[in-house]
């Protein structure tokens, strides 16, 4: 005992490094707290609210950390050392922060939506279900913050490996299928192409460590552009197109999973590691500098525009609703690729303000989507009509986060978008500009369709035969959506939080 | 606006506490509209129904408490936003939406639709808080809450139609929104500023901001959304939306662009193109729209004429368009309210028992072919004296040729296929006491503001001399007047005139309905078939690297076999040779 | 007269520290004496008893000894006090220490691990036998990486090879006594040509102990003699090595000995074998003479990758599981002479600390499958079929040592792999990192074939019924500890990897820095 | 192994090696000598060229030769298999126990003189030797066992076969 009270001495003496040990752990705490209670105690009840109990836990120890963030502290914690070239160390900056906290915040209110999900729907192992979601959730946390690019890919892999259960989770042969695309494109890319650039980052500076203003100053310009398009690829979880395949696949988990996994922390963790790789390791001047020399040195920002609107016209042609939401998000993400591309502190201001924004967004139409499923057992969207008028709240959810994501005010995506517009033009790139805009447009044209179609007017006499059967879906369900839909709002009337510690984050050192 | 050094604190969900100390318990002009609204949402029809009329008295008397010079800003994602700027232009827009809001919201009394009525005031309340944004990015938002609010009046119709045509118009919408967001970001990087105000044309940020605002604004080619939707709308809808946005677009050139020369031809165009259009539409609403941005073209005009009697007779038309084109759209909302039916070849002879309606109609009829004593003929004639006055000829006598036109066919074609004509045989009851309210008011106002015309003239942005009922003047439109009259009497009695079809006329709006969505499957179609051309390549290569590897290695193949003992010693006596080869060359060498 | 000063002899053990001064003899004469024991008792029970109880006592020699040669350098043992280089001298060398810290971890925990079941042909009452055997063996692979003298390495290997031969031949399946005579004949190729080796350099130098001839060596080396020598060393080696295309023998050896010796083996033998040529190479020749001079390097490397590849892909279609892990091995193997191939100290650095981190792996992969084996009765692929809910700590385990065989961050295979990378990269072939990281891909795909057997395959028919024809459950406890003991070790040190990485770098710093040319 | 033989096609029945008389009367004579020779080249050992491994095989091959002549059974009688066996294990005892004796007397493993002063050489060595010899002796002899009981056509029954 008095070898815990050490460490745990030693944990809090250094300010800071305590409470990131402890969002890191809670998760994992949460995790073994499941397997007790599910697969020991055999109590449904308890392990569910020692899941909520330790995830908003964990979500305070995350938003405690707020104050010295803000403050300019850098709050870190040097674990073990790791692997020559790196330690296994946290470092807490405010991209991290912010992306921690989306996490750790939304995991408690999906935690609360996969209760009326799951049970609602009787679907086996949740035990397993949960206990892997946790660990998932704190993997997404480590990536957060992880201080340099090699513990940021050990928490990348913890995370394909634990969300693969998830993805899998109804072990039929789709699934199997799937988790071979799921599991087989993000460990290529990130065993062949993301490690690959890290050692050679490694190799190049004598170090990975995360600093302001990057690290890779002075290398050549045609060196920085591929290791930029190794990462942009390696990172398979940032979904650039042609690696986006997993997505699409990994859709038939259950929808808790797509949720929180496939909106929030699995792609947003590509995508947030991006954007850290191109602030912190790169240095968005250093990269400017670059691209501007290379004639290729655009690449990435192509594939982005790419990426962005090839995946947005797929989307249109989706009936199947997570499957359109899918594309939607590969395609929404690669604003954030995008963001990181352009090489500007505005647009990666605005991309990281994009993962908080699309994070509740998206989030919002994924607990929609498994809302209907659970209520209406609908899951095409061809078949969804007319039954806004029996699911009324979750379908006006569903427009609140359809209008987030396509960046209207009152909503919260608008900040983002207009921070990205406003990056991008800043650094001449109007590709991108007119990409963001007819995405914006497309945007509307795959997700309201969703909307009109629930609200669509009953046609007389059959409509009775039509939705019935119908109904809203569980409290468990329906609150949670609700919550984010207001997230929504509320994020565009209050973004200071996310602004003020995001400001300047993306600058050289201090 | 000199008042941009002195900003005060605005702090969400409290009373805006502003500079001068009477407006220290007033909102935001465009709370009361929007709080109603919310309210209204959740609100029984009782309360919503009196919302609907409170709530733009509430938010006029609220307003009159602002002056010139008021400026609130506040800081928001790390930018100084200014929330709120009034001055005599934006008082003056602001003014008249809440008028505008006042008589739809008595219009929309009978209704017990809930949808409608919530987007109508949300609806209202945008109009005044864009009308009110100091700078280009509250402009945005507001900008876009006009586009989302008013969409849900054209899928209040509940039809496939309308809900294809709303989702049109919300495309068309939000892509002039993103136009000004990045119009915005233009701004703020070229000048370091967002503060919306007077540009010249020739900076980048004021091309696209020209285009975002000239989509809403209905500039040739960008107009189609106008009469796409109008027409899709409900009665109730269009008489909400004829009001808003396209005058709140119509502020936005005034205060950004005034003289600026395009605008002037661009404004002709828009006075000249539409009627003929107007002349061969059935859909008597959809002619209204036509008429519409005729009457946006005056505007256009004016504003292009730059500051004083032009920006002048620009507002006030905004002014008196508003209320009789209202009216106009009112008494046809009541046609199809009471009929079902608004194609003037299906209509005829309702004023047999619509007498008041049609009464009412007329007078907005008169109004908007600018009778004497009547509001159009004090505001039209503003421009055009103008235009003359800064020696635009051509222009002149072009929108000389539009007033004809219209009086052609809002003038007349519009009470004249709807309540006279041929006998349709239909015999509806007159409109609901509610309806009749609100027309009567307008057309009052109608009265009211062409015979004094100073009233509203002590509003406008600039200090006026003007005097409308000079000899020339009404001698001159009353001329051209009975001109367009006799031929339009005189094309019917020959049967000339273009008989009233049940069509739709495609124009321009061919390329949003039918080319972009086929370019877009086209494009979806042949990228699909690259894509899963390369996939099925990749596929193939695979399989071919799959049998040679399965080949090798399986179980089966050379290397994944046991070998004989004999051919391990083959190779280790090889590899000892080769070994010893290489031995022997390093140290030969 | 001698029980008196035997008496004094203990105390003195007992008062001083100094007894570990014997600790180099110790950690051999202890399993050489506990063979023939057990031998002599002819009770299972003793020598199962006594060979874990030895086994457990050599790791805590190494232990000592690793701790020792870290603080002290090198330790020296003059067998009877004769000093080297006339008498035989055993030396331990920081690679030396860590490698006798892998064989007798390994041998401790697969020893523990309790064998049920018929593993073995032996009738029960002769399975005292096997233990022997298993102790010979385990004090021949001890003995080589102590010894330093080459004649002496001569005598261990063949020790520890016959007694393996006997172990292999063991196997329950009659294709045992074949795969151990394949193994027998190669064996005793490579055994004699590392003979003809040693005969060939004590010809030119006059002596056998290691260092000594190191610094005779460079006097004659562009002899015909010595290089002849040379090369037999090497091959003779490379065919213990299983370096590609000689690791024939390997797959159906270790397919086919009883699971522990399976185990055993595929943690231990090749590994020593593994540091006897990095001696060879680098003390003996010296990095400039084998590197520079011969080109080594340019046969080394090519024939590495090329194991990294055949390893791997013919493993992805092996039915068998521990045929399936026999190929894996090859492969690793691979990683391993790659990394020597580099002759750098980080490319030295990965293939040592692979000596610890895939002896552990594989040897717990390999447990895992006795595991299956008995509660099944079947080792194959399609065994696996749904045992993820009905062995579930087995499966994990499985799991878990598959990742580290694909060098998952986190598991000790990606600590080996990313020194490997560093190596590559110190060598300025950054083409090496990216094959190297590509082959490792291949590891995905036979490792996922079998997770998808445990918790997507569905069994079919009588699949879902064990060995004895009940339904299949979680392997007992005392077969669980060890594999799951060597399971964790992987991740632990793929965590912590600094103990392990400390040791092997400085272990190559010593190999590369002791050339004596 | 079997089944690598080809059929046999002699008809002949192979002359057995127990009705050579000639050599069973030369083997018969020879054995003694080769035994004392094992013995010399044992004891020798301690001072001259010679030691326990090369005297361990002559030893055996004095065994194996008159068990060639003799039958298996025969030499069993003198030797059994059981004897044999323990004898590897105390050969190998008897050196290490040597060394681990100089261990335990404080000395190096192997190191006589920790012995005694005077005579530790002589007779470690002495032991020593005899320990190699020993083993070795009894490891041949039962190797041969093992395969002098190997019938040609009986297929040896799984599990019974120890080494």
């Amino acid at each position: 005992m008095s070898a815990v009270g050490t460490l745990l001495a030693e944990l809090f003496a250094e300010p800071g490094s305590g409470w990131i040990a402890a969002g890191l752990l809670l998760p994992v705490g949460a995790a073994l707290l499941v397997a007790l209670l599910g697969w020991v105690a055999r109590s449904a009840n308890l392990r569910d609210g020692a899941t909520v109990v330790v995830g908003v836990a964990s979500a305070a120890t995350v938003l405690r950390l707020w104050g010295p963030v803000s403050s300019g502290e850098r709050p870190r914690w040097l674990l073990w050392s790791f692997a020559p070239g790196g330690h296994l160390e946290f470092v807490v900056e405010p991209l991290g922060l912010v992306f921690a906290t989306v996490a750790s915040v939304l995991w408690v209110v999906t935690s609360v939506y996969a209760f009326g999900y799951m049970r609602g729907h009787h679907e086996e192992h949740q035990t397993r279900f949960f206990c892997c979601f946790a660990i998932a959730i704190g993997a997404a946390i480590g990536v957060a913050f992880a201080g340099n690019l090699l513990t940021l890919f050990l928490f990348y892999e913890l995370l394909t490996f634990s969300t693969f259960p998830l993805v899998t989770h109804h072990q039929t042969t789709a699934a199997r299928r799937a988790g071979r695309v799921y599991f087989g494109i993000l460990l290529s890319t990130s065993v062949g192409l993301f490690l690959l650039a890290i050692v050679w980052t490694w190799w190049l500076t004598g170090t990975t460590d995360f600093r302001p203003g990057g690290i890779l100053a002075g290398t050549s310009p045609g060196v920085l552009v591929a290791l930029l398009l190794l990462y942009g690829y390696g990172i398979g979880k940032a979904a650039l197109m042609p690696a986006h395949l997993w997505l699409p696949a990994a859709m038939v988990a259950p929808t808790p999973v797509s949720a929180l996994l496939h909106a929030v922390a699995v792609v947003k963790a590509g995508v947030f590691s991006v954007l850290k790789v191109v602030t912190m390791i790169f240095g968005v001047d250093t990269l400017r500098g670059a691209m501007d020399r290379v004639a290729w040195g655009d690449v990435l920002i192509w594939i982005g525009c790419f990426t962005v609107l090839s995946a947005s016209i797929v989307a249109l042609r989706q009936d199947n609703l997570k499957r359109r939401l899918a594309y939607s998000t590969i395609g929404q993400l690669a604003y954030i690729v995008l963001g990181a591309a352009v090489a500007s502190q505005i647009a990666a201001q605005g991309a990281a303000l994009h993962i908080v924004t699309h994070a509740v967004g998206k989030i919002t139409l994924f607990f929609c989507a498994g809302a209907i499923y659970v209520g209406a057992h609908k899951t095409e969207i061809s078949t969804m009509r007319g039954i806004g008028w029996r699911m009324p709240f979750t379908m006006g959810a569903f427009f609140v986060g359809s209008l987030s994501i396509i960046g209207l005010p009152p909503l919260a995506g608008a900040w983002s978008k207009w921070g990205l517009i406003l990056g991008a033009s800043q650094a001449g790139e109007w590709l991108v500009v007119a990409t963001l805009a007819a995405s914006s447009l497309l945007s509307v044209g795959y997700l309201l369709p969703v909307v009109l179609q629930a609200f669509a007017p009953r046609q007389g006499g059959a409509a009775g035969g039509e939705d019935a059967g119908v109904q809203e879906a569980p409290l468990l369900c329906v609150v949670p959506l609700c919550l984010t839909a207001l997230l929504c709002v509320v994020l565009f009337f209050w973004p200071t939080p996310f602004t003020d510690l995001l400001s300047g984050f993306a600058g050289g050192p201090p | 606006m000199a008042a941009t050094e002195t900003h005060a604190q605005y702090v969400m969900g409290e009373t805006v506490r502003l500079l001068d100390g009477p407006l220290q318990a007033l909102l935001h002009p465009a709370l009361p509209l929007l709080v109603a609204g919310v309210v209204a949402a959740l609100a029984p029809p009782r309360l919503r129904k009196a919302l609907l009329v409170l709530a733009p008295l509430w938010g006029a008397w609220n307003l009159l408490g602002f002056t010139s010079g008021d400026l609130v800003s506040a800081e928001l994602a790390g930018f100084e936003l200014i929330l709120l700027r009034v001055d005599k232009l934006a008082f003056l827009f602001a003014l008249l939406f809440h008028l505008a809001a006042l008589l739809a919201g008595i219009y929309a009394l009978h209704s017990d639709d809930r949808m409608q009525q919530v987007a109508g005031l949300l609806y209202a309340g945008s109009a005044v808080g864009a009308v009110f944004a100091g700078d280009l990015l509250v402009l945005f938002f507001f900008w876009e809450l006009l586009a989302i609010t008013s969409v849900f009046l054209i899928w209040a119709r509940r039809e496939t139609a309308s809900t294809r045509s709303g989702l049109r118009y919300l495309l068309v919408h939000i892509a002039s929104g993103v136009l000004l967001l990045i119009g915005a970001a233009l701004h703020w990087i070229e000048f370091g500023t967002l503060v919306f105000e007077r540009m010249d044309l020739g900076s980048a940020a004021s091309w696209v901001l020209l285009l975002a605002i000239g989509i809403k604004c209905c500039f040739p080619l960008l107009h189609t959304w106008l009469v796409d939707a109008y027409p899709a709308a409900t009665e109730l809808g269009t008489v909400y939306l004829a009001s808003f946005t396209t005058k709140t677009a119509v502020y936005a050139l005034a205060r950004g662009y005034e003289g600026c020369e395009p605008l002037i031809w661009i404004g002709m165009a828009m006075a000249m193109f539409p009627i003929f259009y107007a002349v061969i539409e059935n859909d008597l609403r959809r002619v209204l729209g036509y008429s519409m941005i005729n009457q946006i073209g005056f505007m256009v005009c004016g504003v292009g004429l730059g500051a004083g009697l032009g920006v002048n007779g620009a507002v006030a038309h905004a002014f008196n368009d508003v209320i009789f084109k209202g009216l106009l759209f009112m008494s046809m909302g009541a046609v199809l309210l009471r009929t079902g039916r608004i194609n003037g070849s299906e209509l005829g002879g309702l004023y047999k028992t619509m007498p008041q309606t049609a009464g009412l109609c007329m007078v907005g009829a008169a109004s908007i072919s600018a009778f004497p004593l009547f509001s159009g003929f004090v505001s039209k004639s503003m421009v055009m004296t103008e235009a003359a006055h800064e020696g635009y000829v051509v222009v002149w006598l072009a929108l000389l040729f539009a007033s004809a036109g219209v009086f052609h066919h809002a003038g007349i074609k519009i009470p004249f296929f709807a309540f006279f004509a041929h006998d349709s045989g239909l015999r509806p009851k007159e409109a609901p006491l509610n309806m009749r309210v609100a027309m009567g008011i307008a057309a009052l106002l109608c009265i009211a503001i062409g015979c004094f015309p100073n009233a509203l003239y002590a509003l406008l942005p600039y200090a006026t001399d003007y005097h409308p009922y000079d000899t020339t003047h009404v001698v001159q439109q009353l001329q051209l007047l009975f001109f367009s009259a006799l031929a339009f009497v005189t094309l019917m009695l020959t049967g000339i005139y273009p008989p009233e079809l049940r069509s739709t006329n495609l124009d321009v709006d061919w390329f949003a309905r039918r080319a972009a969505p086929r370019t877009l499957r086209v494009l979806a179609a042949v990228g699909g078939a690259i894509w899963y051309g390369v996939l099925a390549g990749l596929a193939d290569v695979l399989k071919v690297v799959r049998s040679v590897v399965r080949w090798l290695h399986s179980p089966a193949g050379r290397l994944g076999e046991p070998w004989p003992t004999g051919t391990t010693v083959f190779w280790a006596a090889t590899l000892l040779g080769l070994l010893l080869l290489f031995s022997y060359l390093g140290s030969a060498l | 007269m001698a029980a008196e000063s035997v008496g004094q002899g203990l105390q003195q053990v007992a008062l001083s520290t100094a007894f570990d001064v014997h600790f180099p003899a110790l950690e051999v004469v202890l399993p050489l004496v506990a063979a023939p024991l057990c031998f002599l008792f002819r009770s299972r029970a003793f020598a199962r008893i006594l060979s874990a109880a030895v086994a457990w006592l050599t790791f805590g020699v190494a232990l000592v000894l690793l701790q020792k040669v870290l603080a002290e350098g090198t330790v020296r043992y003059p067998l009877g006090g004769w000093a080297a280089p006339y008498g035989i001298e055993y030396r331990v060398t920081v690679a030396g220490a860590w490698v006798i810290l892998v064989v007798s971890l390994v041998a401790a925990l697969t020893l523990l691990f309790d064998s049920r079941g018929s593993a073995s042909r032996l009738a029960p009452e002769r399975r005292y036998l096997y233990y022997s055997a298993f102790l010979l063996c385990l004090a021949g692979l001890l003995g080589m990486a102590i010894t330093g003298d080459l004649f002496n390495i001569f005598v261990f290997l063949e020790i520890s090879s016959l007694s393996s031969y006997a172990l292999i031949a063991l196997g329950r399946d009659r294709r045992a006594l074949m795969a151990s005579y394949s193994y027998l004949i190669m064996g005793t190729i490579g055994g004699g040509f590392f003979m003809i080796g040693v005969g060939l350099l004590y010809q030119m130098t006059g002596t056998l102990n290691v260092e000594d001839m190191a610094q005779r060596l460079p006097a004659v080396l562009d002899t015909r003699t010595v290089l002849v020598g040379f090369a037999f060393l090497l091959v003779g080696l490379s065919i213990k090595l299983a370096v590609f295309p000689l690791h024939q023998w390997l797959p159906n050896a270790y397919t086919f000995a009883p699971p522990r010796v399976s185990a055993f083996l595929a943690g231990t033998a090749t590994k020593v074998s593994y540091y006897v040529m990095a001696e060879v190479v680098f003390v003996l020749f010296g990095a400039h003479f084998v590197f520079t001079e011969i080109g080594l390097g340019a046969v080394l490397m090519p024939l590495s990758v090329a194991a990294m590849f055949v390893g791997s892909l013919a493993a992805i279609y092996q039915a068998d599981l521990r045929r399936l892990l026999a190929y894996s091995s090859i492969g690793q193997l691979g990683y391993m002479t790659l990394g020597l191939s580099l002759a750098n100290v980080e490319g030295l650095t990965s293939g040592l600390v692979h000596v610890f981190n895939h002896g552990v792996t594989k040897s717990g992969l390999f447990l895992v499958v006795a595991c299956v084996g008995y509660r099944t009765g079947r080792t194959t692929v399609r065994s696996m079929a749904g045992l993820g809910t009905r062995m579930p700590a087995t499966s994990l385990a499985f799991v878990i040592g598959g990742m580290s065989l694909i060098g998952v961050p986190g598991t000790a295979g990606f600590v080996s792999k990313w020194e490997l990378i560093r190596g590559a990269l110190a060598a300025e072939r950054l083409w090496l990192a990216a094959v190297v990281l590509v082959s490792s891909l291949l590891a995905v795909v036979y490792v996922w074939r079998v997770v998808e057997m445990i918790y997507f395959g569905r069994p079919e028919g009588l699949e879902s019924l064990g060995r004895d024809g009940e339904p299949v459950r979680e392997a007992p406890f005392s077969m669980l500890l060890p594999t799951l003991i060597l399971v964790a070790a992987t991740v632990v040190f793929g965590l912590w990897s600094d103990p392990t990485l400390s040791v092997a770098r400085s272990a190559a710093v010593e190999l590369l820095g002791g050339a004596g040319g | 192994m079997a089944d690598e033989r080809g059929p046999v096609v002699d008809d002949e029945p192979p002359m057995r090696m127990r009705e050579q008389i000639v050599l069973q009367v030369g083997g018969r004579l020879l054995t003694p000598f080769i035994l004392l020779f094992a013995l010399y080249v044992q004891f020798h050992g301690d001072f001259g060229p010679g030691g326990g491994f090369q005297a361990g095989v002559l030893f055996a091959a004095a065994l194996v030769l008159f068990g060639l002549l003799f039958g298996v059974d025969r030499v069993q009688q003198v030797i059994p298999v059981s004897v044999s066996e323990v004898m590897i294990a105390v050969g190998v005892l008897l050196y290490a126990g040597v060394g681990v004796t100089t261990l335990l007397l404080g000395s190096a493993f192997l190191d006589y003189d920790a012995l005694s002063a005077e005579h530790g050489q002589h007779w470690g060595i002495l032991l020593v030797e005899a320990g190699v010899g020993i083993a070795v002796a009894a490891t041949m002899t039962r190797l041969y066992y093992a395969f002098g009981s190997l019938h040609p056509d009986s297929e040896p029954a799984a599990g019974e076969h120890g080494e």
